[in-house]
């Protein structure tokens, strides 16, 4: 088993109205920012996950997002595996 | 002579005809004072009422805590005249750093709104003035983010200096130290998360909202120089 | 053959309607046109199964200013106190995306209130669920109350009450009625344009793709197993809009800038442009390219029938647009003008200087097809009624009495209803958890209650006797309080009208509901009709939700459900038959049995006890009222004792105890006096011809029936824990 | 001026308890995911903004963060900026 990082990032599906981004960007000029568009709020999940491979950690936390993290009706998701191990010195045992 | 009250009105406040009815029902005279006005009108006590301003939308009171109004309402602030903030009023204190702190979802991960009891930890306030220590009041809570925190230098300053004038005798929402209410340094502040404008009728359920609302509007009556007779 | 020709298909339209479109224009529909017919001869806009059966509601009465056919009902509840009450559903979107369907849901309803000049006070939510056991099931709860809490909650409207049912025929075909109530805040408007020459404003959220056909694709048809692949019409709600629109359009009216108004719900802007001018019998040319787009790309029929939310359309004088717009500005509202009131009885609709529709508008509003479908009683109807109903004797009276507080159906609802704001306008004098909820309506001290009620078991038996006792609960549950029955607004939720099942229930319902209310003089003020709740052929109980509105003096004398004194009487007034167990909750819970007819309802007696209750409460002899409804004397007694933590001590006889325990004879309510006015509760029931016993008295700590006891405190976390258990922790 | 894409990622300090993360991490045995720990639910944040060049965007950005997108009380953020202009095939005038 090795120990992956998992990060999901869950924004709104295109042409699914973002009340909230558009609240924040129409805001923004009032607060002395300008020049900034297309403010769009999403999740970013971030977790440890036991896995045998990368192969598996990655369908594994497809089907979370599908069957829990995101809202697939309204809620596009994009996800990325990292081997923990490698990151650091050496691989574990 | 009534105490001159003006309730800020953002966009998405809705708690501000709710004030307005239990400040006048207890003496005051109100006004409504919009967001996007650059100064206060002469008021004694400016409440930031509950609801959600921009609609909560980034974070409560985040974009709140900018409208051209906060300026004016800090300067009142400073001048040590009364303010207080209400729930989403309370959010949008602590974001424009009048309050310290900050108000993070509720535990349970769930919207609230009940029948809560407070004890009142601090006394002589002009806040709790019409209270006696340990005094408890039944006042609703109705929010999502209401459970407080601050690093713990900040707690330990805050009580010391007794700042920590509210707390739940049953924590609903994972509030630390089950803190309800806090002052700022000089007291002039308070911000709290509980209704007490929901809480002037027996009507409604309860009476112990006036005792906060009341003891404001006594220590705006004992300030100004009282004309003889009132 | 053309191309529109193959389309309407898939826009829902059959052959038929197509060829009277094609009657009605003299020549093939276009694109636009035929998207727009589409939407305003769907099922869901047009009636078009239902009217026939509609028309024959009662629907007049002294305080009734506006009957069905505008945004909502206005009542005369005192002098110069008006107010609006209407309800709608929002089941299908709420299938395929409980939080964002639930939320627009409310956001559709309270625009109807707002589009009658009413600032909307008060919300309240019947839902329907199937069993808590299926794990989708619990996700549909949590999202539609999550859903309904967050938009409510921000748009400032309290939740003040509403039913959360569980029954297996809702599991994929669960029920979103949200009601709501308004008060006229300074002049009834109405969705009428009748000056040529004014201008139609367009303000709120922008127009995008989203609930595109929603009406005809969403609303009108049945589920299978692609309705999931229906997502585009998913709609996403934004509370912090509908507030500000809320407001804006009270300050339009309060500055008398607008001389009509309608909301914009299902059928987009192709709705109040046609419905208000064939109303005011003129026409209308409408400028796409002022129509504000949240995607560049639209195409104009996209544009004509997108539901986006949180939109409203005002009609003006033209002098008096740049005060509109102002207004709208400071709102932080878009506003533009969409077009202006014309003579010529069309909408025109032009799209980059050309025309893309133009149709009369009495062809789009009002004359859709009107159809009398096939009516036959199904045939199971019989093996039904014959089946057991489940009235056998419990095993042990103590474990059955815990088993019952505890199922979902009855078990406390706090769950729900803490989520909800349910004390926002200083209003609540009697909130969620009692019969009916009693609202003090801003600045006056006139009170009026309202509640809904809609028991599909009982339909289902029967439909024509259960819409009878839909009407009759909910009625009893407001006189509980002490308010007078005043008038309706019905949700009518069957499976599809295409099946002549379907349709027998729906015309027995709707007699049942008829009868009913002119039994009990209360005109039915407006509603909303939801077909095609049906799955893979297997439709939902038919279920008429009854919202009811009934008046109270003085908010002071309203009476709640909790026991007050230890040591008062309590006093069961009306007749308990010891068989009425058809459709009942103890047959359901406890035998797994839902079988027999519904109880006979006499509805002199319920009327009669009606004034009991009323003159009771007027004249302050009760510490407490409750009807009996589901789970009968037993429950009802309980929900007593827990709302106020006070126990009973009563005294049930009978060979077959379990019978006067759980019979669920109708016309019937438990009241609690002091000892010392005992006397005159039984001459004031005597004076009305209503049966009065004292069956026992309001002790300290127990749930004491006699036959057997338990602790107070023991049932009352059963009941506590029973819905709450099943829900907890949401993830977001 | 060029236009910049804007990424922020908020996150609850750690140390600060994070409900959202908790409850997935307590649902996800339930639906058969073991394996699964340190849930974190943060918000990702993303814009297009003009300023002049990248050191411009960055320093505009992390103001925008410190007053506005995150709460530094209880509140961490990471920030990225991207030249839109750079990704495409050429750059615009
Ligand atoms: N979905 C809900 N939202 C708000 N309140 C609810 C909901 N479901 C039930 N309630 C409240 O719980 C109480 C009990 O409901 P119910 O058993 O249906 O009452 P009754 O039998 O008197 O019609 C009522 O006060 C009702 O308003
Ligand atoms: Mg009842």
């Amino acid at each position: 088993m090795t120990n992956f990082k998992a990060t999901v990032h869950v924004s709104l599906r295109s042409g699914i109205a973002d009340p909230q981004g558009l609240t924040i960007e129409r805001a923004l000029p009032a607060l002395g920012y300008t020049g900034v568009s297309g403010v769009r709020v999403g999740k970013l999940i971030e977790f440890g996950l036991d896995a045998s491979d990368a192969t598996e950690a990655e369908s594994k936390v497809g089907e979370m997002c599908e069957r829990l993290l995101a809202n697939t009706v309204i809620e596009s998701y994009t996800l990325s595996i990292v081997d923990e191990s490698e990151d650091l010195a050496g691989r574990e045992s | 002579m009534t105490a001159r009250v003006g309730i800020v009105v953002f966009p998405g406040s809705n708690c501000e005809l709710d004030c307005e009815r239990s400040f006048e029902r207890l003496g005051a005279s109100t006004e409504f004072v919009w967001h996007d006005d650059n100064t206060l009108p002469d008021v004694d006590i400016v409440v930031l009422p509950g609801g959600f301003a921009h609609g909560d939308y980034l974070r409560t009171g985040a974009l709140a805590r900018f409208s051209p109004i906060m300026h004016s309402v800090a300067e009142h602030a400073a001048a040590g005249k009364l303010l207080i903030g209400i729930c989403n009023g309370f959010q949008v204190l602590c974001e424009a750093g009048l309050l310290p702190g900050a108000l993070r979802k509720n535990e349970g991960l769930k919207f609230l709104c009940k029948w809560t009891e407070l004890r009142v930890e601090v006394p002589g306030t002009p806040f709790t003035a019409r209270a006696e220590r340990g005094q408890l009041l039944r006042i609703p809570i109705n929010h999502f983010e209401g459970n407080w925190y601050a690093d713990p230098d900040t707690v330990a300053r805050m009580r010391a200096n007794h700042q920590i004038v509210l707390r739940y005798v049953k924590n609903p929402n994972g509030s630390l130290d089950g803190v309800a209410g806090i002052s700022n340094e000089r007291g002039n502040v308070l911000g709290l998360m509980p209704h007490p404008e929901r809480a002037c009728e027996s009507l409604l359920g309860s009476e112990d909202g006036a005792v906060i609302i009341g003891s404001m509007l006594d220590h705006v009556m004992h300030m100004q120089p009282s004309p003889a007779g009132v | 053959m053309s191309e529109t020709e193959s389309l309407h298909r898939d826009l829902g339209l059959t052959d038929d309607e197509f060829q009277a479109i094609c009657d009605r224009l003299g020549r093939e529909p276009g694109y636009t046109e035929l998207a727009m017919f589409s939407v305003m001869w769907s099922e869901h806009c047009s009636y078009k199964s239902s009217r026939v059966h509609l028309e024959t509601l009662p629907t007049e009465g002294e305080r009734i200013l506006v009957g069905p056919g505008e945004g909502a009902g206005i009542i005369e509840v005192a002098d110069g106190v008006a107010v609006a009450w209407k309800i709608e559903s929002h089941n299908h979107p709420s299938f395929v995306e409980p939080f964002n369907g639930a939320a627009t849901g409310v956001g559709g309803i309270v625009r109807d209130i707002l589009s009658m000049g009413a600032r909307p006070i008060a919300l309240m939510d019947p839902l329907r669920f199937g069993p808590l056991e299926d794990a989708r099931t619990r996700y549909l709860v949590d999202g539609v109350v999550h859903g309904i809490s967050s938009y409510g909650n921000s748009i400032g409207v309290p939740t003040v009450g509403g039913e959360t049912v569980f029954e297996e025929c809702y599991a994929a075909n669960p029920l979103v009625n949200v009601a709501c109530l308004g008060v006229v805040d300074t002049k009834l408007m109405h969705g009428r344009a009748e000056v040529p020459g004014q201008v139609a404003i367009l303000f709120g959220s922008s127009t995008g793709r989203d609930g595109i056909g929603g009406a005809s694709v969403l609303a009108s048809a049945e589920f299978d197993e692609d309705s999931l692949d229906k997502r585009p019409s998913v709609q996403v709600g934004d509370p912090f809009s509908e507030k500000l629109l809320i407001e804006c359009s009270l300050e339009l009216i309060r500055r008398e800038l607008v001389a009509s108004f309608q909301d914009l719900g299902a059928g987009g802007i192709s709705c109040p442009t046609s419905e208000m001018t064939a109303k005011g019998g003129t026409g209308i040319r409408i400028d796409l390219d002022n129509v504000h787009r949240r995607e560049p790309s639209m195409e104009p029929f996209e544009v004509m029938i997108s539901e986006s939310q949180e939109r409203m359309l005002a009609v003006v004088e033209s002098e008096d647009v740049e005060d509109v717009l102002g207004v709208c500005a400071k709102w932080g509202l878009e506003a533009r003008v969409l077009g202006e009131i014309t003579k010529t009885g069309r909408v025109e609709v032009v799209d980059r200087k050309t025309v893309v529709a133009d149709v009369p508008s009495l062809a789009l509003a009002e004359e859709g097809p009107v159809y009398e479908r096939p009516i036959e009683r199904p045939h199971w109807m019989a093996g039904i009624n014959a089946a057991p109903a489940g009235d056998e004797a419990p095993e042990h009276y103590g474990r059955t009495f815990y088993e019952m507080v505890a199922s979902p159906q009855i078990a406390s609802k706090r769950w729900v209803w803490e989520q909800y704001d349910h004390m926002i306008f200083l209003g609540t004098v009697i909130g969620p958890g009692g019969d009916a909820a009693v609202i003090r309506l801003p600045g006056t001290e006139t009170a009026v209650a309202i509640t809904t009620d809609g028991p599909g078991r009982l339909c289902m038996l029967d439909p024509y006797e259960g819409a009878r006792h839909a009407v009759a609960e909910a009625a009893r549950n407001v006189a509980a309080v002490g308010a007078r029955p005043a008038a309706i607004t019905n949700c009518l939720n069957f499976g599809s009208p295409e099946g002549s099942g379907v349709m027998w229930q729906f015309s027995e319902v709707v007699r049942g509901i008829g009868d009913a209310c002119r039994d009990l003089g209360t005109p039915v003020t407006g509603g909303n009709v939801s077909f095609y709740n049906e799955t893979n052929g297997r439709p939902i109980y038919p279920t008429p939700v009854i919202g009811m509105l009934g008046i109270v003096g003085d908010p002071a004398v309203a009476v709640g459900i909790g026991f007050r004194d230890e040591g008062d009487a309590i006093v069961l007034l009306g007749t308990t038959e010891l068989d009425d167990f058809g459709g009942s909750e103890y047959g359901k819970i406890v035998n797994d049995a839902i079988g027999g007819t519904p109880p006979n309802l006499d509805m002199g007696a319920e009327r009669a006890l009606h004034e009991v209750l009323i003159a009771g409460a007027d004249a302050g002899l009760f510490n407490s009222a409750h009807d009996l409804s589901g789970g009968g004397l037993a429950v009802a007694l309980a929900e007593c004792a827990f709302a106020s933590n006070r126990g009973f001590s009563v005294q049930i006889g009978g060979t077959e105890p379990h019978r006067t325990l759980y019979s669920e004879s109708p016309s019937r309510a438990v009241v609690s006096c002091g000892q010392g006015l005992v006397d005159d509760v039984l001459a004031l029931a005597g004076r009305h011809g209503i049966a009065a016993e004292v069956i026992g008295a309001v002790a300290a700590d127990m749930c004491d029936f006699s036959v057997f006891a338990t602790s107070l405190e023991e049932a009352r976390s059963v009941w506590e824990g029973g819905l709450s258990g099943h829900l907890s922790a949401r993830v977001e």
